[in-house]
């Protein structure tokens, strides 16, 4: 069976999905274990597939049994192998996280919300495994579509409204990409990434095949929200109901980066976007303006998921900027960072999460007293806010190590003081919320009556999940010089210095 | 040079952070005060036992993990290390008896809150003097700072929320403007972050570069409070008096000297600095400092103010004696680690035992006091007279070698700078002691009856007291660690 | 000139697309009403399946169904320049069904925002949410 | 906006314009496209799956995965739909009937109803009153007609122009057309609105199960020439008959989902009166 993991990890959330739709007819109640299975079964798969790919490099699966390029091929190698790794851990356990608020939320509507949720995440685990340019196209569509349907659920006054633009602006993106795809086809004949990216070469300097690159850059930017494409992302993920937002903002936009990535790295190589194209230094600048210019727009904020979907902006900018260093130091940095950031944002999110569930609102005066109330949830979101800031031992400082390096080596330190900016900035962000639910109901000087009875934290199974996720900050932290030797630096291809 | 792998480097971080979940489980308060001794003496214990093999020379040494090649999470145990951990180790069971006192006298909020956060910033605090590479160094000085914030906002009112404010401002803030970006630019000169006997970046760098990555480990160690980056230190005296005491004169900020000790030894490197004169540039900007901050002290009314503003010219000396790059002035420097937080810690302690025995914290709302609380008085001349640096205190000693090294080093104008300072020293503190003890009946504000404060408070600064003029008679242990630390 | 008129009649499949696509593009930045803007959405990707169509295009070839009796002689009889390229159709057979899937939750989404504004006019709502 | 509109427009078309220059000529048979990885689809489509329309081959066959996936992508939407619009509380709204026998209408206010299967009254749309001899009569011929075409076009897929996503658009037009001639809810008590659900989540099921099966038998996803292990094909003749099976699922998806989405949007998920 193991020669089936890349598969099985993605039709098993799949045809989940109809299970769950079926069911959710019939008996309800069922619909929660199935897709808790399913992605069960899909982190199984992913970690397996992760430790077959470490042992034996590079593995392909032919849909139908097509060689390629006629057929659809998945090709893992150790980046797919990780994304995917983070791509069924994050969605597992946030499943498991949400449930007590989807029950709560949606009671009639249950069964539907988790077809929806499963097949969002098996649309972002196939893009990541899949190694066919159009594939990709199809995927990123299923995890589109869902997600509009996912975020317009959220607040009835102006979901629907954020979520139609959405619809706009990320049809843009993935017809631009479209498009992109076509000019290569049309050139090349073919949609295979590595059969594309054998036939380029001869022709890297065409003017359709530069265009295609631009076209596909562009949509992959729209959908990963790179500033200033950003404009969808912050009302749609603010309005979004948490057990939907906190799958989709640590995801939908890590995974497009990570298309990128990959777009980059199979499809048009290195050589190509490096060398002769000569947009790496404007790419890290428009990265530092996105890094500086998310911090700020956090800061103008008044409600707190909304400050975080403005950090996921800059974090964008983190990512894609680390990229176009162009050194292994900075690539290695936006590549852990898919990683770290995707825990950081779940944890976030989770919190903020458990956070709504207990009070209503999320503005940052609702916020008062939480530290007495909801100590452990609280203790969370500190946890990732350091690691947001960048405080050792958590995960967020290494891969700004990695980062920051990389721009040494490069000599951008335009990028290197735009994140040194944004941590800054951070440390504002998070430490006022941290007064505010700290200090705010002590009004009277000194000495206050102990309030213990207060507390009231979210239910258990929405805390354990909240721990594991702020336990990982820091163990992916103390472990990220292992993850980057073993897994990120094997990847990159060779000509990189 | 013998090296010894060991645990037990890590084991003294760990004692005081296993602790935390011990102390903020306790429901009783006894038990909870329990779990902080125990971790505290268990701590001087574990710290105590490496003692005599450091003396020897030898090094203890644990490398917890590597991240990269050249930067790990690992401990070393040197004469330097030892010296610092060795008095904050034992001076936290003297504030613990003393926070006992304090915070039961003021019947202060969330003590348990207060206890966890104590024994975590401790745990900071020795990772810092133990670290063995600057990533160590630096993961621990983030988490003290972090650590201390809840302790500095204690009261959680408008005050200390403000104070909090620039706390972290200033602390995160050049931490990670500063520190973080000089970090790793050494480390891609390098490629290794461990500091090393002779500096890591001998021979690596131009002066431009030097200077520049000097200015901001100097500056980025805020901690050390070198002015401009000072103004954290007055604001922080909004916390309960045992965490200004143990953390604001001991721990907090000689963690930030201590880092600059360290990385201008370990990183640059004795030969780089005089080599490019930067030396001289240090120098200066630690002597700027000490006037200034002396100068402002001398306005102060409020007593904790005035001893803030006191530590941040005290700390300057130990920079400056540091980067007399003599050996007497290193050696000096170095040891006035240990004296001035003896010293310093004896003034706090009573001013903290005299907040909870009148509720007074003016110096001009103080006259007469001696009266009324001989005994914390008495042990406020002796801590005085440790910072001045006059006999019979240990304080002298180190302020004598420092003085020793200016000659050494032919750096007259800081010969003059130290004299100045210790006279305006003496401005500042005496005055307190003779208006305490000697006063007119008419000008006294306190009965004439003996009401110490509560003997959890005496006992300890009693204690400190005490030790700061035992110091005088037998600085040697002090001296011989700070000897061995500069190499000799 | 005589150039461009080359270059334009050539391939003119690809100025219409284009003009098409231009076409869908502004209507769905430019237009106020939801409606027109999802109607500007769906000439865009119309556009691009015309777009993709295009390239399957053979001058002179027929519908890529092979004949009955090319069944029987063998594959080397079958000349591929006889039939056009069944590739770009069947990737847009899927296109379409994306636009069509695309169009059909932005419609349920059209229907939920009618029904709490009772207007599509963009920058009416706006004016209604902000002065909440 | 309007002139950043329309200055990205502009910019856009220019510069994919600006990369025509390098495309070949339209129609040209010497194309990349047409020369590096379709050609085998045209030459090979007869020979290794039996199915002489190639489109149809390389949609559920050679390129089936991404077919799965376009399934998958409608029954996404039409889930989307349910969940966004469907209300499972009843509204208390007016509601209109009319009395069979008389033709008299009756206007109910508030919570008070007649049953809609009541022998003496019908239930009659607010807004619209359908009422159409001609319309309902044609239709009512035509349905049948259209129902079986759907069934020729899906079955005929393999040999001229058809398949599974054509049939079943055909198919869920009819369901459409009654409701439309008639009212909703005629057409949704022909076809519940449960059966409806059921039958978009089994549409895709059986495609993506049938790969599953191939799988089980020990070939890739969808390689269907493991069918023949268990049933009476040979290898080739195998794949048609598996192209035929994921058609039958498409079908299915497609009816159903397209009627989802169809009463959904009409009744603003009330699934009771609407266009």
């Amino acid at each position: 069976m193991s020669q089936h993991y890349p598969v099985l990890l993605v039709t098993v959330p799949l045809l989940s999905a109809f299970i769950i739709s079926g069911l959710s007819w019939v008996k309800k109640s069922l619909c929660f274990p199935v897709a808790l299975l399913a992605l069960g079964t899909s982190v199984f798969c992913a970690i397996s597939l992760l430790f077959r790919v470490l042992d034996l490099g590079i593995v392909e699966y032919h849909m139908g049994g097509w060689m390629p390029p006629w057929g659809i091929a998945y090709r893992v190698d150790l980046l797919n192998a990780l994304v995917l790794v983070v791509v069924s851990s994050v969605a597992f356990l946030n499943l498991f996280a949400t449930h007590k608020s989807v029950q709560r939320d949606f009671p009639e509507k249950m069964g539907i919300f988790y077809v929806l949720y499963v097949l969002f995440v098996t649309g972002l685990m196939g893009i990541t495994v899949t190694g066919d340019v159009f594939n990709l196209y199809v995927l990123l569509e299923i995890a589109s579509l869902t997600a509009y349907a996912l975020i317009a659920l959220g607040q009835p006054d102006s979901a629907p409204l954020a979520s139609l633009n959405y619809v706009f602006i990320g049809t843009i993106g993935a017809c631009f990409y479209l498009l992109g795809i076509g000019y290569l086809y049309i050139m090349t004949g073919s949609l295979n990434m590595a059969d594309i990216a054998s036939l380029l070469p001869p022709i890297y300097h065409s003017k359709a095949v530069l265009v295609a690159f631009i076209f596909c850059m562009v949509g992959v930017c729209i959908k990963m929200a790179f500033f200033p494409l950003h404009v969808w992302l912050p009302n749609a993920y603010t309005f979004a109901p948490n057990p939907a937002s906190s799958v989709i903002a640590p995801l939908m936009t890590k995974v497009m980066v990570y298309v990128m990535i990959r777009l980059v790295f199979s499809v048009f190589l290195p050589d190509f976007s490096f060398h002769v194209l000569h947009i790496d230094h404007a790419i890290v600048w428009l990265s530092c303006l996105a890094i500086v210019m998310g911090s700020l727009l956090a800061l103008n904020q008044k409600n707190i998921k909304r400050m975080l979907t403005y950090i996921i902006v800059s974090e964008i900018g983190y990512m894609v900027g680390g990229f176009w260093l162009g050194n292994r130091l900075g690539m290695s940095g936006a590549i852990l960072h898919i990683l770290n950031d995707a825990i950081m944002t779940l944890c976030l999110f989770l919190a903020v999460g458990n956070i709504a569930y207990k009070i209503r609102g999320l503005d940052f005066v609702h916020l008062k007293g939480l530290f007495r109330k909801m100590p452990i949830t609280m203790a969370a979101f500190v946890a990732a806010g350091l690691s947001v800031i960048g405080v050792p031992p958590t995960c967020g400082f290494f891969s700004k190590w990695y980062l920051i390096s990389g721009a040494i080596q490069a000599g951008q330190y335009g990028f290197m003081v735009a994140l040194l900016f944004s941590s800054l900035v951070n440390v504002v962000l998070f430490f006022r919320i941290i007064e505010i639910a700290y200090f705010e109901p002590m009004e009277t000087h000194h000495r206050v009556v102990a309030m213990r009875d207060v507390m009231e934290e979210a239910p258990l199974t929405m805390l354990v999940p909240l721990l594991i996720v702020a336990v990982s900050l820091v163990a992916v932290g103390i472990y990220s010089g292992n993850i980057v030797t073993h897994i990120i630096l094997p990847v990159l291809p060779k000509g990189i210095g | 040079m013998e090296i010894i792998h060991s645990i037990r480097p890590l084991l003294a971080v760990l004692v005081s952070l296993c602790a935390v979940p011990l102390i903020a489980s306790s429901r009783k308060a006894n038990i909870r005060e329990g779990w902080t001794f125990a971790a505290a003496i268990l701590k001087f214990v574990i710290i105590v036992s490496m003692l005599p093999a450091v003396l020897r020379g030898s090094q203890f040494t644990f490398t917890l993990w590597e991240f990269l090649p050249g930067a790990s999470i690992g401990f070393k145990v040197d004469s330097l290390g030892m010296l610092f951990a060795l008095v904050a180790s034992s001076l936290w069971i003297i504030t613990s008896a003393y926070s006992v006192g304090y915070m039961r006298g003021l019947k202060e909020h969330s003590q348990s809150r207060y206890f966890c956060f104590f024994a975590l910033a401790l745990s900071a605090t020795i990772g810092v003097a133990f670290s063995a590479n600057l990533l160590t160094l630096y993961l621990f000085y983030e988490m003290l700072s972090l650590a201390t914030y809840p302790l500095v906002t204690h009261h959680q009112d408008q005050e200390a929320r403000q104070s909090g404010r620039k706390y972290l401002t200033y602390i995160l803030g050049t931490s990670i403007g500063l520190v973080l970006p000089a970090m790793l630019i050494v480390y891609h000169l390098t490629g290794s972050l461990e500091f090393t006997t002779h500096g890591l970046l001998a021979g690596e760098v131009s002066k431009g570069l030097v200077t520049l990555l000097l200015l901001m480990f100097l500056f980025g160690f805020a901690k050390a409070a070198i002015m401009p980056f000072h103004a954290w230190l007055p604001a922080a005296m909004v916390a309960p008096t045992p965490v200004s005491a143990l953390l604001h004169a001991v721990a907090v900020v000689k963690v930030g000297v201590f880092s600059i000790v360290r990385v201008l030894t370990g990183i640059f490197g004795v030969e780089i600095l005089s080599s490019f004169h930067l030396d001289t540039v240090v120098c200066y900007i630690a002597s700027f400092t000490i006037l200034v901050g002396s100068l402002i002290a001398l306005s102060q009314d409020e007593l904790k103010r005035r001893l803030a503003f006191s530590t941040i010219s005290q700390l300057s000396y130990i920079v400056l004696g540091v980067a007399l790059l003599s050996p007497k002035g290193m050696e000096g420097g170095i040891a006035h680690i240990a004296m001035h937080a003896f010293g310093k810690i004896t003034l706090f302690f009573c001013a903290g035992a005299i907040f909870v025995g009148t509720g007074k914290k003016y110096i001009s709302e103080m006259v007469g006091i001696g009266r009324k609380m001989p005994i914390t008085m008495t042990a406020f001349f002796i801590g005085a007279l440790s910072v001045i640096g006059l006999p019979p205190t240990g304080g002298f000693f180190s302020k004598w070698y420092l003085v020793l090294g200016t000659l050494q080093a032919n750096q007259w104008p800081m010969l003059v700078v130290l004299l100045l300072s210790s006279l305006l020293n003496a401005a500042y503190f005496l005055p307190v002691v003779y208006k305490a003890f000697f006063c007119t009946e008419q000008e006294a504000m306190f009965d004439n009856i003996v009401q110490e404060g509560p003997i959890w408070c005496v006992a300890p600064l009693v204690l400190t007291a005490v030790i700061s003029v035992f110091l005088f008679f037998y600085p040697d242990i002090f001296f011989r660690l700070a000897a061995m630390a500069i190499g000799m | 000139m005589e150039a461009l008129i080359h270059h334009i009649v050539g391939k003119y499949n690809y100025w219409l697309y284009i003009i098409l696509m231009m076409i869908g593009l502004y209507a769905m930045i430019a237009k106020n009403n939801l409606i027109k803007k999802l109607v500007g959405m769906n000439i865009f990707q119309t556009a691009i399946i015309l777009f993709y169509v295009s390239i399957g295009c053979k001058k002179g070839a027929t519908i890529p169904i092979l004949e009955e009796h090319g069944a029987h002689m063998g594959a080397h009889t079958i000349k591929v320049a006889d039939y056009i390229n069944p590739l770009p159709h069947v990737l847009m057979l899927t296109a379409i069904v994306v636009s069509v899937s695309t169009f059909g939750v932005a419609l349920a989404l059209a229907v939920k925002i009618y029904q709490k504004y009772k207007t599509l006019e963009e920058d009416e709502i706006l004016m209604r949410l902000r002065e909440k | 906006m309007k002139k950043i509109g329309f200055i990205i427009v502009c910019l856009s078309g220019a510069l994919l314009l600006y990369a025509t220059q390098d495309f070949p000529r339209w129609g040209d048979p010497n194309s990349p496209a047409s020369t590096h990885v379709s050609p085998r689809y045209i030459q090979k489509t007869l020979e290794e799956t039996d199915v002489p329309n190639a489109v149809t081959s390389i949609l559920a066959d050679y390129r089936g995965y991404d077919t799965m996936f376009e399934t998958t992508v409608i029954f996404a939407a039409g889930m989307s739909c349910l969940i966004l619009l469907r209300v499972f509380k009843r509204k208390d709204e007016d509601r209109y009937y009319r009395h069979i026998s008389t033709g008299i209408t009756l206007h109910v206010k508030g919570e008070k109803t007649i049953p809609d299967r009541s022998k003496e009254f019908e239930r009659i749309d607010t807004m619209w009153t359908p009422y159409d001899l001609i319309i309902k009569t044609v239709s009512r011929f035509l349905v049948p007609f259209i129902q079986i075409f759907a069934l020729y076009v899906l079955a005929h897929g393999h040999e001229s122009p058809g398949g599974g996503f054509q049939g079943g658009v055909i198919f869920g037009a009819s369901l459409i057309i009654m409701a439309i001639a008639f009212d909703l809810r005629t057409a949704m008590r022909r076809f519940k609105e449960k059966i409806d659900g059921l039958f978009s989540a089994l549409g895709v099921f059986i495609y993506a199960g049938l790969g599953a099966l191939c799988l089980l038998l020990g070939g890739n996803f969808l390689d269907y020439k493991e069918l023949a292990t268990i049933f009476p094909f040979d290898p080739i003749e195998a794949r048609a008959y598996g192209i035929l099976g994921v058609e039958i699922g498409v079908f299915i998806a497609v009816m159903a989902v397209m009627v989802c989405i169809y009463v959904n949007i009409a009744s603003e998920g009330r699934l009771d009166e609407g266009l």
